[in-house]
Parts: C-alpha cells; structure tokens; sequence
C-alpha cells in the first residue's frame, strides 16, 4: 500500500493544479473540492504510524509523512474541516479562491505531517502565501491593504521560522522538528515564529485584522487552519514550556474585553478564536498527558464550533451584505435555521454540558487543577464566563434576536445549511459520545465529563453570567453596539509608527512640506526622497555621455590600481 | 573522424562558426533560421556530452593544429566551463525556437540573414571563451561576441530608433573594455612569456611582488567589469537591454554578462592565484563595496523604472551584485552560489525577458501600462512572467531560492552573517519591482483596445520550457549544485586531472 | 571625376598590375613579407581606386555588393573547412599535416596557404564592403528618418 | 400598521415560526426570564443538597460557581465599557486601508 503513504499535501496540489489547468466547469470544481478532501480523510484515517516518506533536498533529508497520534488528529480534523469549509462554498465560482483553498488546506495538512523544520518552513509559507488569496478574494482596496499587512506578517513567521532553523542546523546540525528547550537562540527564534501565527499577546492584532476582510467563505476556512497549525506546531515543539501557561493565560483573558465592545460580528468571533487558542496554549504549556490531550481534543472541538459560528455569521453576511452588530437583529424570522445552527455553535463554545466544547475544555481545565495552578485554574473559569458574554450570548441574540433591524432576507443557501447541519452534528454528537473523540486523542484518556460535580458547576457558573446578563440588559449597562471600531495593538504599526517615522524623514529630507497634508501624504515624501536619489532622472539612473562613463572606469580603474599596487 | 566524441571541444565552437558564412551564402530567412537552428541543437547536444563527461572531475584538453599545449592554442573543458557552455547553447537552442515570430516582426526581411550570422557569431564567440585555455584566444572569442552583439543591439533601430545610441554606447564601453583586457594580458605575457593559461599559473607564482602582474590584474579586472556590467560600469547595459530586440536581450541577459563573469572567475583562480594577497584586497575593498552597492541601488533604480524592460537590466545589474559577491567572498562555497546563481538567474532572467517580449508583441512597447490586465488576456504568458518574477525574488521551490539559499549560506560559513542579512533585505526590493508587474498584469483593467491576441504554439513552448525549468531547478538541485560544487572545488585547489 | 581623363587612363592601367602584386603577396606570404591580410588589402585597394576614380556603380558592375558579401562569408568558410578537413582526415583541428601524412612539413606548407586564401578572400570583401557602405551611404537623413 | 403586521407575516419563514415563532408572544420576555430566574435558582439549591467535590478547596464553598459567574460576567461588561471608552474610534479611522470603512460605503 505504496500509495497510501504519499503526503497528504500532494493530492491537494495535484487537485489545486487540476482546477487551474482543466476545470472551466464550474460544478465540477465544486465537486473536486468536495471529493479531495474525503479522500484525504480516508488516506489519513488509514496512515499507520510511522515515517513514511523521505526525500532529499540538497544534502538534508525532508521527512513529509512523520505520522504519529498527534499529527493524525490534526490531520483528520483538517481535513474534515476543509471538507466542510468547501460544503460550505460550494456556490463560490471564483477559481482564484478554490485554487487558494486548496493549496492553504494541503500545505496546512502537509505542515502537520512534516518531521523537520524545512519542510515544514515550506508548508508554512505555503499556507501564509495561499491564504492571503482568500482576503485578496474579495477584491476591495481595503481587503487589498488588509491582505498585505497579513501576507507581511504571515512571511515574517516564516522568515524567522527560517532563520531558527539555520541557527539551529549551524549549531546542531539537525533539522529534525521535534520537541526543544527553549533555551537556545534558535528555539527562541522558532518559538516567537510559532507565536506569530498562534496570535500569542501583541503579536495577535493580524488574526482579529484580517478574518473580518476575508469573503464569507473564506473566512470559515481560514478560521480552521493557521493557528491550529500553530498549535500543533507548539504542542509538538514546546509541550510543558511553562512560559507557556502564563502566555495562553493572557491571550484567554484580553480578547474577551475587545470582543464585549466589537461591532464587526466576524471581528468578535476572530477575537474569541484568540481566547479559544488561549486555552489551547495553556495546555500545551501544562505538558501533561492530560493537558495535551485536551489541547489536541479542544483544536478538534473548536475547529468544527467555530467554523459552525463563521459559517453562520457568514450566511448572514451573504443574504443581508453585513455583518455588524448594530446593523443586525431580528433575523430568527427568516433565518431560523441559521439561527438554530448559530446557537448550537453557541453552546458548544460556552461548553454546555452535552456540546463539545463541554468535554474539551475541562481536559484542559483539570489539567490546570491537578497540577496546581490555581490563579491559572480561576483565570480560565473567568474566561469561561467571557466566551460565553461574547460568542454565546453577543453572536446569536445581536444577529438574530435583539431589536428587529427590520431586515427580512432569505434563509441561506441549501448548500451553506447542508454545511451548517454537518457541523451541528458533530458538535453535539462530540458532547454526547465524547468517547470518539477520545480514542482518536495521542494518549490515553481516564476522564470522565460527565460527574455530577462538573455537569452542575459549569451550569451554574452559566446560568448564572446568563442571568447577570438579563439584568445587565433590564438595567441597560451592556454597551451599546454603535457603528464604531476599536484600536488595539496594531495601531502601533499602522498609526503611531508610520507617524513617527514621517516626522524622522521629515526632519532629513528638505522636501516642501507646506503643500502637503496628512500622513499619506507624507508618506509619498519618503518615497520622493528615494525618487530624487533613484529615480529615473536621478544620478543613479541616467543615461550619460560616453565622457563621463570612462571618466568613471578611469577613476574605478586608479582606485583598483591603488589597491594592487600599495 | 571515428571518434567523433573526441572532437568535441573544438566542434563545440566549429559547428556555429562553420554555420555562421554558410548562413550568409544561402541568404534565405528561413533557411538561415534552420541553420542557425541545427548549430544550436547540435552544440546543446555537444555541450550536454562534455559536461556528461566531465561530470566527475576531470577535464578534457584538446590541441589545436596539433601543437601541444605551452606552444600551441589549447581547449580545456572541466566542469566549471561544460556547465556554462550548456547554460549558453541551452538557452540559445530554446530562444532561437521562438526567435522565428519574433525576428519577423522586429527586423527587417532583408536583414534576416544577417541578424542569424551575427547571432551564430556571438553563440561561437561565448562559447569559444568557455573553452579556450589560451589568455589571448580569450580576447580573440571575447571580440567575436561583442562586435556581433554590436550588431545584434542595432537591430532594434525598426522598432526604436534609440537602439543605433544603444549600441554604438555599448561599443564604446565595450571595446574600451577589451581594450583593458587585451593590455592586461599583454602585461602577464610580458612577465611570464606564454600564453596558456595553466602554464601562467605556474610561472605566476613567485611573481607576486612583480608590479607587472599586479597592474595586468587590475586591467583584467575592469575590463571584465566593463563586460559584466559591475557596477558603477554598467551605463551601456540598460540602454542596449532595452531597445535590441527581445530575442537578443534574453540571449544576452542570460549568456553575456555570465560568460565575462566566468572569465573573470578564471582568471583569478586558474590563472592568478587567488590567495595572492593584492587579490584579496581587490574583492575586500573594491569588488564587494560595489556589488553591495549595486544590490541595492540598482534594485531602488528598477523600482522606480516606468519601462518594464530597463527595469530587468537594472534588476540584472543588481543580481550581478550577487554573484560577484559570491565571488568575492573566495571561498568554495561563494564560488558555488556564484555558479548556481549563473545558471538560475540566467534561466530567470530568460524566462521574464522572453515572456515580456511576448506580452509586448503587439503593443511593442514595454511599459508598465502597457501590459496592464494582460493578465487576463494572456494567460498562460502572464504565469510564466510570474514564475520567473518569483524566481528572480527567490520565492522556495523556484530556482532563484535555490541561488540565494547557497549565497546566505555561504556568507555564514565566511563568517559574515550581515551579507546574509543584506542580501535578504535586497531581495525585498526585487519583490517590490516585481511586484509593480505583477500589479498591473493581474489587478487592472486592461485597455480596452487591446483584443485578445492568440499565441503560436511555437511560442508558448519555449517559453514555457523556460518557466518549468525556473521551477525544475527549484526542486532538483542536483545537477545545478553538484557539478557548481565540482567546478569551485576544481577551481579552488586548482585540480585540472587531465584524462 | 568626370574630367580626369589621365586619372582615368592611369587607373585602368594600374589596377591590373596592383592585382598582380597582390597575388604575388598572397602566394609568397609563406616565406616571404606578406600573406593572406596583406594581399587582401591591396586587392580591395585596386577595387576601391577603381571605385573611387570611375565611380561606385561603374565598381559594383564589376564586383557587386552581393558577391563582396559572399566573398567575405566564403573566405571564413575556406578558414574553417581547411581545419575540418584536418579532422576528417583523423587529426586534430588545423593540424596540417593532414594535407600530406607522410611529409608533415609539405602539409604544413600547403595547409598554410590555404589558410592564408581564406584570410585574403575574407580580407578583401570586408574591406571592398565596408568602402561600398561609406560610400553609398545616404548624405542627408530626414527629421523622419530618426 | 395593519398591513405591516401583514407584510411581516409572509416574509416569515413557515419553519423560523415552528422554532421561533414564540418568540413573538407578548410574554416570551417574561417566560425566558423566568425560567432562567427558576433554574439558577433550582442550581444553587442543588449546591446545599449535593456536595461538589473539587481540586481547590473554594470549589467546594456552596454557591461559588454561581456568584464567580455573576460577578465575573459583570466584571466583564463593565470592563469592556470602560475599555471602550478609551480604544473607540470612528469606524473610517483607518480610511480606505481597512474593511470597516470599505462597509461602510457599500450600504451607501
């Protein structure tokens, strides 16, 4: 069973190259995208542990199929994610985004089965390179400048991923991606890489920048795959780095304040991502048996509710042409079926009992108790109660509920509620017979969810955020949604910086400022500068006369004689 | 004549240079295309079975007239030289595939036959310099190239009148240029009295404090700088690469500039020896300032060019920047970049020029507005633009990566990592002028005058052989970085192991 | 030069024997001062006074543009098929004994003047090319034509 | 207003008013908060009869659930606020550099 073994990734380019060459039917795109990813859920489901697939590259040896339980868990949930993403856009005739998907799910799943650090520098620039295709997508100046900012970090990820890597093959001499100490300047390097694309604090302000630029579906499938990569990434490499614990604390804690005072719904959603991965990153962190299990459990569960919530915010993005908060309401009349899959996917991410946040989240949540973290233990009970203000309780009653906006559209799409339904499914299904997920976890599981202790703490802590919320609305302290945005870090780079360094180029350059105004302006000055300097009529650039060009290679030529002669 | 494979280093340079007057003699277009066609394949065919043959190692010497080699003209074939004499009939072979269409509608009828002499002459006088072991038959081959280049750049004048500048600019600078070569290798032929080069680099040696040599070195040096372009000696390059026609500037932006850079290499390893200490301080303190320097300002200068053409000249300006400072580093892993970058840029820069060349077909103009949505239009031409576009930024899995890993890699093992970091920041600017193209290929609108035009066969094959070896050699290094390895290895410890 | 009767006379005369001469340095270049560029020179030279005194069409009637052309092409062509016929006989390139295997010294005379043929047919149409593109160069171009 | 009572009743997904449609009762209002009311108030019982067994000791302090997710939750609401009132900014702050604006002008 030779063929079993090739990677994964391939049958994705191969799909990705089919489309671009043959398909010009537009069904029969839609289909492939179907098909490919079933197909590579069954060949993952059937992988045997091991390595199976070597190849050389220069003097180094790439391992693309290292297959082990942790790498297949992601990979089947990759997959089965890019199944349902694809369900979901089944209808997009765009061939710019069906390529794009493609090449992003496979280099995301090629990533996951990478045994060494080249191959999965590839893959990883792959999935930044492909993914901004699906922003790009939409074809707006916005989502344009949105992209570049997200495909500039996304590199910068990889460049220094690439640079961890050098450092680490200068010093060691091996390239083998495994678990490392974060002591040494290249752990360091690969460390902060990993941070970049798992949105750790401050280095987050990409995620929540450019999902909400994205198309509407687009935005479900990046949803799924960047920083779960990251995470495996992670959990392969720094499991039980305690740095860790205290970074996934933090990245549960803020998000939830920026979410409560969102107005973009998939803004909202890409803040509470950010939370999500917090609880991930915490596992890690922790390094237990049981942390990592969680974590891998959580990615699974999380993946499938939170394409479930993008996926209905986005069918209301599609029928209704927004998705603010405060444009919204009252749309239950005449989605209510994406209102039904929208509050199950509410559920599952506030972890009710019987929805599978439920069961994935207190692995982690134990974990953090048995092993003795208590501020850890009480932040992520905080949390809880945040994801449930924002993604359990903002997304469904501000788009459906709330006060009627008056908006009457259609119900989505048959093929997004085909979607939509797959995904409830599992979600509750994965609460109900959490043993499924177990099985498939890296290591064994002895937990029960299900105690009577846990079922009614978690309802309380619930019922109770619920019932502050009905006084917090009766008593009218929630904040309003207004058509508004919110800095958050990225001002730094995209206001304060560009300001700064204006004001520097202004003080070097002599350039006529009275007839200029605002920073784009100035901006333009810099780029004057360089102009005088470079341009085509600058000194650099011209064409001269025969004259002055010998007159250069004499005093080139005296200076080479100097240089021989003395 | 039974064993023709034992001739092949002079056929390599004979059949074009046969082919050249035959040319003139049939005097019909297409006539002269076959043959010029035929020369081609067959010193492809001939270069590929040298570099087969020498591909572990060894070399192969061959004497003209007979004469053995101090006295006579010698032609000696290892694997730095077989690797490049593929490069220029490879590339050659392909640009002639397409040339037909093109040469029709960028130069007169009556000139056909001309222009396809001048062409093999400029194949016989690049691939004669390859070969040739004798400093002075060096000259001669570097003469015969360049005066039929001369000729080559004029051709653009039906399309642009600037082109007669053009050329007679690069006559100048070129002749100039050889005329510093010439002087120089008469200075060495003054101190050690021979010719043949492997017989200089054993007289040379106790001749390091002979200001004779020292002087010859520097003449050397700038003569091939003249020829290669280093900057600040590239004034000719961006006016004679932008009005020739296409198929001579992606025949020259592949060959030309490489070829005087191997000669350079040449002579300072086989013929000079490069730990002689005045060498050492040329690369420190003038080779590699510039080549800093023109990585650089060249990119800057290309961001800003309006016309997409001048804008790969200034691009190849800076990608000289690289391989000379590859060079200059003197070390075998530099000199292996260097190669490797010789062939991937030379293949890069074939592809974006020819590919270029096709988008301007009609329109014959080359600014950025004028391949503006063509994208659209053109498909299958715009893609291979973009694939040498992310080949020449050094985008993984094209060949340019492949160039610009080994250079990166080989400024660290010299011991400065702050190359490693200039040259990645350099190639940040490539991504910005590449990426102007890209711009106005795929996110405009195009005119709306412009109908779609449909393109031969003939043309998308060659171009394409282009765009997929761009890719190939992106993945399967082993060609391109094993036998670069054997030719710095040879090069460096001066090992010519003849059979 | 409508007018320079004696030139004219003089001319018709003297090209002759300068054609003469330059067979004479063609052939004794071997040994003797001279050879195939010499002799090439003062061929061309006999057509360029001929050119010169009686006129360019009046030349090219004798010695068209074409042929000089042919001619130039034709002289590299003899160059290089000398050599290869070295190889066809089972020696290295230009190795002239292959002209007489048992003599080698005979050979290398032979080959030399072969040789030297090439160079002086090549000499003299390059050089009768070059007079003929100077001289039926057009005087004055128009704004147009640039 | 008649009629617009009657307009809203076709466009009205026959499925949305199996599910939803009680939602349109004059008390829904009150019987969601009601049943919310009644069951946190079933669940705190819960705590005095059932004893919860934990990891850390206040896990087991009756209530502690309850009052963490009230409080919390609170907390949340009034921190958001005040975070609000420094980070907000118009939505075109960034101009055309960013999707918010780019919505903005599409509803135009």
């Amino acid at each position: 069973m030779d063929f079993i073994q090739v990677p994964s990734s391939y049958i994705f380019y191969l799909a990705a190259a089919i489309t671009f060459v043959f398909l010009r039917d537009r069904t029969l795109r839609s289909v492939l995208l179907i098909c490919v990813p079933i197909i590579a859920l069954i060949q993952v489901w059937n992988l045997e542990i091991g390595n199976h697939h070597q190849v050389d590259f220069f003097n180094l040896q790439l391992e693309l199929m290292r297959v082990d339980k942790l790498s297949k868990v992601f990979g089947l949930i990759f997959c089965l994610a890019a199944f349902l993403g694809n369900l979901y856009a089944w209808h997009v005739k765009d061939v710019v985004q069906q390529i794009a998907t493609l090449v992003y799910t496979g280099s995301a799943i090629g990533a996951v089965f990478a045994g060494d650090l080249v191959s999965l520098f590839f893959y990883w620039e792959g999935t930044a390179i492909a993914s901004v295709f699906l922003i790009w997508a939409r074809r707006t100046e916005a989502s344009y400048h949105t992209g570049m900012r997200y495909l500039l970090i996304q590199i910068s990820s990889g460049v220094i991923l690439l640079a961890g890597l050098a450092v680490q093959f200068h010093t060691t001499g091996s390239i083998a991606f495994e678990k490392m100490e974060l002591s040494s300047l290249s752990s360091f390097l690969i460390f902060i890489s990993f941070g970049i694309k798992c949105a750790f604090p401050l280095l987050h302000n990409w995620l929540q920048d450019s999902y909400p630029a994205a198309t509407v579906t687009g935005t479900v499938i990046l949803s799924s795959f960047t920083t779960k990569l990251a995470i495996y990434a992670l959990a392969r490499s720094f499991a039980g780095t305690e740095i860790l614990i205290y970074i996934g604390a933090i990245m549960t804690l803020f998000p939830i304040f920026f979410a409560e005072i969102e107005n973009d719904l998939r803004r909202v959603l890409a803040y509470s991502l950010n939370n999500q991965l917090g609880f991930m990153v915490v596992g890690i962190g922790v390094g237990t048996e049981l942390a990592l299990n969680g974590t891998a459990s959580h990615a699974f569960a999380h993946i499938l509710y939170k394409s479930l919530l993008f996926m209905s915010v986005g069918a209301v993005l599609f029928r209704t042409g927004t998705s603010k908060a405060s444009e919204l309401g009252g749309l239950y009349k005449t989605m209510p079926l994406s209102a039904l899959c929208c509050l199950i996917g509410a559920a599952s991410i506030s972890a009710f009992p019987l929805f599978s946040g439920f069961v994935t989240k207190s692995l982690i949540m134990d974990a953090t108790a048995t092993e003795h973290y208590p501020v850890i233990w009480c932040v992520l009970v905080f949390a809880s109660a945040g994801v449930l203000s924002h993604s359990g309780i903002k997304i469904p009653y501000f788009t459906f509920f709330a006060h009627d906006s008056g908006l009457r559209p259609k119900e989505a799409p048959i093929n997004m509620l085909i979607a939509m339904f797959i995904t409830s499914f599992l979600c509750v299904f994965l609460g109900v017979f959490p043993d499924t997920l177990y099985n498939i976890l890296p290591y064994e599981v002895n937990y029960k969810p299900y105690t009577i202790s846990h079922v009614i703490s978690q309802l309380q802590l619930l019922c109770f955020a619920l019932l502050a919320f009905t006084v917090i609305m009766k008593l009218g302290f929630h904040p309003p949604e207004i058509r508004a945005i919110n800095l958050d870090s990225d001002w730094v780079y995209r206001k304060y910086l560009p300001s700064i360094m204006l004001r520097i180029i202004n003080r070097l350059g002599s350039v006529n400022e009275s007839t200029r105004s605002g920073l784009e302006n100035k901006i333009s000055s810099g780029e004057q500068i360089l102009l005088n300097i470079f341009g085509p009529t600058a000194n650099f650039a011209r064409v001269f006369t025969n004259g002055v060009m010998i007159l250069w290679i004499a005093v080139i030529f005296t200076g080479a004689l100097a240089i021989v002669l003395f | 004549m039974e064993q023709v494979y034992l001739h092949f280093p002079i056929l390599q340079v004979l059949i074009p240079l046969l082919l050249a007057p035959i040319c003139v003699l049939v005097g019909r277009s297409t006539f002269s295309w076959l043959i010029t066609f035929f020369g081609s394949v067959s010193s492809l065919v001939i270069a590929i079975s040298l570099l087969h043959s020498v591909s572990d190692g060894s070399s192969i010497s061959y004497h003209i007239g007979g004469w053995p080699p101090p006295i006579g003209i010698e032609y000696v074939v290892d694997s730095a030289n077989a690797f490049l004499l593929v490069l220029v009939s490879g590339i050659s072979t392909v640009v002639l595939l397409y040339a037909r269409d093109q040469i029709k509608l960028e130069i007169d009828e009556e000139n056909h036959t001309l222009f396809y002499t001048c062409y093999l002459l400029c194949l016989t006088g690049l691939l004669g310099v390859l070969i040739t072991g004798d400093v002075f038959n060096v000259f001669v081959f570097l003469e015969i190239s360049s005066l039929s280049t001369y000729v080559l750049v004029a051709q653009g004048a039906k399309r642009d009148k600037r082109a007669l500048k053009a050329a007679f600019n690069y006559l100048i600078m070129g002749t100039v240029g050889a005329t510093f070569f010439v002087i120089g290798v008469g200075f060495i032929y003054m101190a050690t009295g021979t010719l043949n080069m492997f017989d200089i680099y054993e007289r040379i040696n106790d001749l390091e404090s002979s200001r004779t040599v020292r002087a010859s070195y520097a003449f050397i040096v700038i003569g091939m700088g003249l020829k290669l372009a280093m900057f600040p000696m590239h004034l000719w390059m961006p006016g004679a690469y932008t009005y020739a026609p296409t198929v001579v500037t992606t025949f020259l932006s592949a060959t030309a500039t490489k070829v005087s850079l191997y000669v350079l290499i040449r002579f300072t390893f086989s013929v000079f020896h490069f730990d002689f200490n005045f060498i050492e301080q040329v690369f420190k303190f003038l080779v590699m300032p510039l080549a800093i320097i023109a990585m650089f300002a060249m990119s800057f200068v290309a961001i800003f060019q309006k016309d997409i053409k001048r804008m790969l000249a200034y691009s190849s300006i800076a990608q000289i920047g690289y391989m000379l400072l590859g060079v200059s580093l003197l070390s075998s892993e530099g000199l292996t970049a260097t190669f490797v970058n010789l062939f991937n840029h030379g293949i890069t820069k074939a592809t974006l020029f020819m590919s270029l060349g096709v988008l301007t077909l009609y329109s014959g103009k080359s600014f950025l507005s004028d391949v503006q949505g063509l994208g659209k239009k053109m498909p299958w031409i715009s893609a291979s633009f973009l694939i040498g576009g992310l080949s020449l930024v050094g985008i993984p899995g094209t060949a340019g990566f492949i160039s610009k890993w080994l250079l990166v890699q080989a400024t660290i093992e010299a011991g400065v990592p702050i190359l490693a970091l200039l040259i990645i920041l350099s190639s940040l600017l490539a991504i910005v002028y590449i990426w102007k193209v890209i711009e106005h290929l795929y996110f405009m609108e195009p005119h709306s005058e412009l109908a779609s035009q449909k393109v031969s066969f003939r043309i998308l094959i060659p171009l394409w052989i282009l765009s997929i070896s761009c890719l190939y050699w992106g993945f399967d290094t082993s060609l391109t970085v094993g036998t670069s390895d054997i030719a710095a290895n040879n090069l460096f410890n001066n090992v010519i192991k003849l059979n | 030069m409508q007018h320079h009767l004696i030139l004219k006379i003089v001319t018709k005369s003297i090209v002759g024997i300068i054609l003469l001469f330059g067979l004479y340095v063609q052939f004794h270049g071997d040994y003797s001062p001279g050879g195939g560029f010499q002799a090439g020179v003062i061929f061309a030279a006999a057509f360029i006074l001929y050119g010169i005194v009686m006129g360019l069409d009046k030349v090219q009637e004798v010695l068209p543009f074409w042929v000089v052309q042919k001619l130039a092409a034709l002289g590299v062509l003899v160059y290089a098929l000398t050599g290869v016929f070295s190889l066809f006989m089972g020696f290295n390139y230009l190795d002239y004994s292959a002209f007489s295997p048992h003599h080698p010294e005979h050979g290398q005379h032979w080959g030399i003047l072969v040789v030297e043929l090439g160079v002086g047919i090549t000499v003299t149409g390059v050089i009768v090319c070059i007079y003929y593109c100077f001289a039926s160069r057009t005087p004055h171009l128009d704004d147009g034509e640039w | 207003m008649n009629d617009n009572n009657k307009k809203l009743k076709e466009t009205t997904n026959p499925v949305g008013s199996i599910l939803f449609g009680w939602l349109d009762h004059r008390h829904s209002t009150r019987i969601i908060i009601g049943t919310l009311s009644v069951s946190c108030f079933v669940l705190l019982l819960v705590d005095f009869v059932y004893h919860r067994h934990g990891h850390f000791m206040i896990e087991e302090v009756p209530g502690f659930f309850a009052l963490y997710g009230f409080l919390m939750f609170s907390l949340i609401i009034l921190g958001a606020t005040t975070l609000r009132y420094f980070v907000k900014r118009r939505e075109d702050y960034y101009g055309t550099k960013a999707v918010d604006s780019d919505m903005t002008e599409n509803k135009k």
